[in-house]
């Protein structure tokens, strides 16, 4: 498998999903697109834009309206030597197949020690923010990374976008890859034609400063960034960490931030308890105890239901929240 | 099994009755209601297409060419009855007596949208598809516990029928002979997937053989057939025979949402050749025409009292309150939990551009 | 409704359940209970034992083999006047409800304004140590906690169980009631006959002590106690705080036991990561950071699916575990 | 319904032949072969219950009662075909290949357990209800587009026609036209519950037209009809004709699992008239002694051949080696991930008594 780096274009992240998936399905013969809607239509967002036409039906097809099922069908054709990639029309759609998921993709290989694994990737937009109606905005990446055997993931960029879904893709085991829709085309960026990889696991500095430590992911990057620049006008430099990968967390990225700056907010849209949030504060805790000058902050998603669309932006966190809290925690 | 399950058609597409020993329940009285239940939900439709085209409301899921469907079946429910509906099925709910204001809301992010009048029993919206389902049964049983003779009935479309909750849905009805129907909108679609890659089977109906419950294919541009035909699947369970399974038969013209574009994945000349042959209201005034009681005047009179009426809910609509976002937090349990007061009070303050909003 | 708490008598955690059951069932209409196998067979814990005898087919039935089904058919039943109690037969196989419960059973309140509520009790034994086959040990109250507009309990004893339980049929809201199987026989204790409420949301506090906070719950706290009688003997002293409500925690329990020892070990037997011990230890960050005088220690299960009952001894934390946690927050 | 499927049988209690046409195809070879299996699987499960008994194994799920559908089922298939078992297939599974060893272990809490033979196609049992048919309908999927002959077959209860995964699976094999026979043990009990609280149908074959794929009724303690419709269904599934229903109507004598107790639902009388009336083995033998080929001396060694089998696998089994507890972390991903390693290490120390083990 060689990397033909050579060319590059402007993608949205969206379009990086495409030739993510188009780079896989040309390589392996293996690798399966399905989902509701991802043939002739392309995908409701467009993620799977005429890959139909490219592969044919036997390569990229629409399924019943049938997460339990299409999923559960997945794992079997994983088993049985197909790479399915599948599409979850969004994230708050995946509920019913959370039984497959709990109970067999992340734990075959387990069960059976080895014998039996499940090279499956999981696609969903997430999050809140683009007027969408109810249920359609969740961001419940939590009810996952508590799910051992499954690894989850979150670009935020083209171009981690597309590098990651095809470390997902040979990944040997199930992933679950959450794509933030509300960035699905609000910015365009240089992507390698061809196959590159961005390693999961591996979060990524996204800023160099010595203040405070700010950590996100997915669709809060942005968010965060605005705040940091705020910031970085008033002086205040921030050191900060687009994760990348939800489980496994990159560890050695966060202690190392930490124990530079002492001082942390992280900033998630999914709500406060039970966030993956508090794996970034458990983590801390457990290797930079003595470093912490502060309380961490924690700016996410309120304990409510995401709203009706009339109230999303009072919902997800702002950068003017997330200002709030880099000030709280340099005055503490 | 289309042989064991025809479509069941009262009024041809010419508006000439095929069923006549039915022709005298076919009265003026009832087709001029069906006709202006009708006339008013497509203006309603209408209007939610080129409110969201204006930015004036967010993404809108239109049902024209399902207006016999919804009409037909919301007219054949009692007062008290439950009605359950999916995304699509505003048509039924303001039929059955929802306010055009909230529907509005609904589509315009609003929670107000959820609630129904007091006093009718309308559920919010089922977005995750068939999940309805099992809450008409609970709703239904819990009629037939307290006694009564009321009925739940629930909309799905031909897509509903893959999810593990249509079937558990159906079996569990069939098990507690819950006083349900199931009122099926075959409009060949779930956003593009075509029926024949949803499904093997030709017709739905025939699912109800897998519970032993009556199964019922009726030509769903057809008012009379729908009416009809709820109304008796209606009785049934209120005698407590238990539910049935109704597939209507239908098409819808236009996108599945207003973020949708059939062109990607139908040829939409068919929509166009549809509306002039198996128009659910075309084809009722054919009736009303060939009975000699269409009145020129009076369908005008009723058009314009539609727009009318729609008008004055999207005013309503627009002058409505702003809501207030302390909202989000004021209805998740009955009394707020310590964290949703704090996170609220943060909130407010923050709102209110108090710096102090986030020292605790 | 009075409280008629004249006598008393011995029970064990299940027959406190079923107590608390034969009490509202009773005492009120509207109660229902329903689930697989509860009705002559009177569940296959006894957990209903003889109910359906005393309050015939239609207060006491079972149910088609159809979780999301029945779970689905409750909300309906509870929207309409119906105070449905259900029973999942084990934790592990509420999943394919999982979809009914986040999107319906814990929002109908939010997303009406009020205007319909889900008043319903949903029972789930849950956890490993009683050699039970796969997928019958889980402990997932994280990925329920994590759900806006539930609320999760967890007793310990018997006097808990019945007490919560009947809180919980009171409560207006959707409440998860966690049941610890491996405690359901294995002891007995006091218990009023008639009705009496212990309210959702209030810790209890163990035993009173100075040097280090443990904090627990269900089947944690015999494990917990065990360890901390020990250390007892070694002339260190814990405060033990036994949670009992999930969600939403007692905060105000753990600050004022946190800040008097600064020092705390969060005992679970749920995975690690994206345990509810994290939502403990933001609630330690943000209440008690300056009173800190050592990491927090978590004794948690591992990031592995709950293994084969021939490891599930390996893989519960065990009360060495636990000492060896509370020896290191004072070492520190 | 009980019309439509009928129960297929193809020799009576008594063991006579009922359906002529078919007599040549029921050779000695294979009366016998059958036969001698199902002695070999019920003298395992009778060993299962009372190593349960006697603690030596966890819960166990006897299939007593079911072997013709195991058997008769099992060795229908070929060498590459996929086998999708519950917790109470066992017996299908060894008698497809497993080995006891790993069946013992199995209920033994032991992962071993759910390891087949290197090139066995078997999956671990199903604990999940339902979940394993949409698994099966991907394998089978799967074959397909290689372009195998290979099918799969998967193994349910009456109970689990309730769940959604039961409809999502005979859905989507029905639409993908997958390889894969649905075989449903309908013994009609879910644990405590008899099938007419499950389900309102009579029959579970007739679920098959909510498909439209075949839909079989047999007699699951004629080991004939189940071998033949078994081979029947298989056949049209290599052949791209798609999947097929099975029911096949049996009953179980004896607990749901050790951890139940009968008599608490059902009068156990039942059973014991079962057994002298029904039982498949009995029908079997009493057909070989009609046709004259019952031998009794080969019957015994059969039976001592299965005693000594299983005995050599349960010392094998209470001879294995200790688990590894380090396999808790070992096989979770392909790479353990940091928070793996680090607990493992953490584990292991405390394991080895090493007083450190905490202090990172
Ligand atoms: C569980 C779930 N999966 C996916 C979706 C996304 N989705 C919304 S409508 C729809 C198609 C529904 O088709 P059908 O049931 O035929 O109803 P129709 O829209 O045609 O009225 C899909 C896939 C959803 N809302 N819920
Ligand atoms: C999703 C799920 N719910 C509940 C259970 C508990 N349970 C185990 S076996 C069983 C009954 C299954 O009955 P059936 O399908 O008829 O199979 P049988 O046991 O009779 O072979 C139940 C309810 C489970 N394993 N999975
Ligand atoms: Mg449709
Ligand atoms: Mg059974």
């Amino acid at each position: 498998m060689e990397s033909t780096v050579a060319n590059k274009q402007k993608l949205t992240i969206v379009q990086a999903v495409t030739d993510g998936m188009r780079t896989k399905l040309t390589e392996d013969e293996r690798v399966l697109v399905f989902g509701e809607d991802v043939g002739k239509n392309g995908g409701v967002f467009r993620a799977t834009d005429k890959l139909q036409e490219e592969f044919g039906e036997a390569r990229v097809m629409d399924t019943p309206l049938s997460e339990a099922g299409f999923v559960g069908a997945a794992i079997g054709m994983a088993v049985n030597g197909l790479i399915p990639v599948v599409e979850i029309q969004f994230l708050g759609f995946i509920y019913p197949a959370y039984e497959q998921i709990m109970t067999h993709a992340s734990r075959l290989r387990a069960r059976t020690m080895g014998h039996y694994t499940v090279p499956l990737v999981i696609r969903a937009p997430y999050g809140a923010g683009v007027r969408a109606p109810e249920i359609h905005s969740d961001s419940t990446e939590a009810i996952f990374t508590h799910m051992p055997g499954l690894k989850v993931v979150c670009p935020s960029s083209p171009y981690d976008a597309k590098g990651l879904l095809i470390a997902a893709i040979e990944d040997p085991d199930p992933v679950l890859f959450l794509e933030p829709m509300k960035c699905y085309r609000s910015s365009r960026e240089e992507v390698p034609t061809g196959k590159y990889v961005v390693p999961i696991g591996e979060a990524n500095k996204l800023q160099d400063g010595e203040d405070v430590t700010v950590i996100c992911w997915g669709a809060m990057v942005p968010v965060a960034m605005k705040a940091v620049k705020e910031m970085d006008k008033k002086g205040v430099s921030c050191d900060v960490i687009d994760l990348r990968t939800l489980y496994p967390i990159d560890k050695d990225a966060i202690a190392e931030s930490v124990q530079k700056t002492g001082r942390t907010v992280i900033v998630h849209e999914a709500h406060g308890t039970g966030g993956v949030g508090n794996d970034v504060l458990a983590i801390i805790n457990d290797t930079s105890f003595l470093y912490q000058k502060a309380p961490v902050e924690r700016v996410t998603g309120f304990d409510a239901p995401v709203p009706f669309f009339g109230f999303e932006d009072d919902y997800l966190p702002t950068a003017e929240r997330v200002m709030h809290a880099i000030e709280k925690v340099i005055k503490f | 099994m289309e042989k064991q399950f025809p479509i069941q058609t009262w009024l041809d597409g010419n508006g000439n009755i095929t069923a006549d020993d039915y022709e005298n329940s076919l009265t003026e009285e009832l087709a001029k209601r069906f006709y202006r239940h009708m006339v008013r939900i497509r203006t309603f439709d209408q209007k939610g297409i080129s409110l969201q085209r204006q930015g004036r409301i967010g993404t809108y899921a239109p049902f024209e060419g399902q207006e016999a469907c919804q009409v037909g079946s919301a007219l054949a429910l009692e007062e008290n009855d439950w009605m359950f509906p999916s995304y699509r099925d505003h048509g039924a709910t303001m039929t059955f007596g929802h306010t055009l204001l909230n529907i509005l809301l609904f589509w315009n992010g609003r929670n107000e949208g959820c609630v129904p009048p007091k006093g009718k029993n309308i559920f919010p919206p089922g977005i995750p598809i068939a999940t309805q389902l099992p809450h008409a049964v609970g709703a239904a049983f819990a009629e037939k516990k307290k006694g009564t003779k009321n009925a739940a009935i629930v909309y799905f479309g031909d897509g509903a029928t893959s999810e593990g909750d249509f079937h558990e849905g159906l079996n569990m009805a069939s098990v507690f002979d819950a006083p349900v129907v199931f009122f099926n909108q075959n409009n060949h679609y779930a956003i593009s997937v075509p029926m024949d890659k949803q499904m093997k089977t030709k017709t739905i109906a025939q699912k109800a053989l897998a519970y032993d419950i009556p199964g019922v294919r009726i030509d769903g541009n057809d008012v009379f057939a729908v009416y009809f035909e709820t109304l008796k699947a209606l009785e049934k369970a209120r005698n407590g025979e238990g539910p049935t399974l109704i597939e209507a038969v239908t098409w819808r013209y236009g996108a599945h949402t207003t973020a949708d574009d059939p062109a990607k994945y139908r040829n939409q000349e068919e929509s166009e050749i549809r509306r002039t042959q198996t128009d659910p209201l075309t084809r009722l005034e054919r009736f009303l025409k060939n009975k000699g009681w269409f009145n020129e005047t009076e369908a005008v009179n009723w058009q314009e009292e539609a727009s009318k009426e729609v008008d004055a809910a999207v005013e309503e609509m627009e002058q409505f309150p702003a809501a207030d976002p302390a909202d989000i937090f004021n209805y998740v349990f009955a009394e707020p939990t310590w964290i949703l007061h704090a996170q609220k009070e943060q909130f407010l303050q923050v709102k209110k551009g108090d710096p102090s909003w986030n020292q605790q």
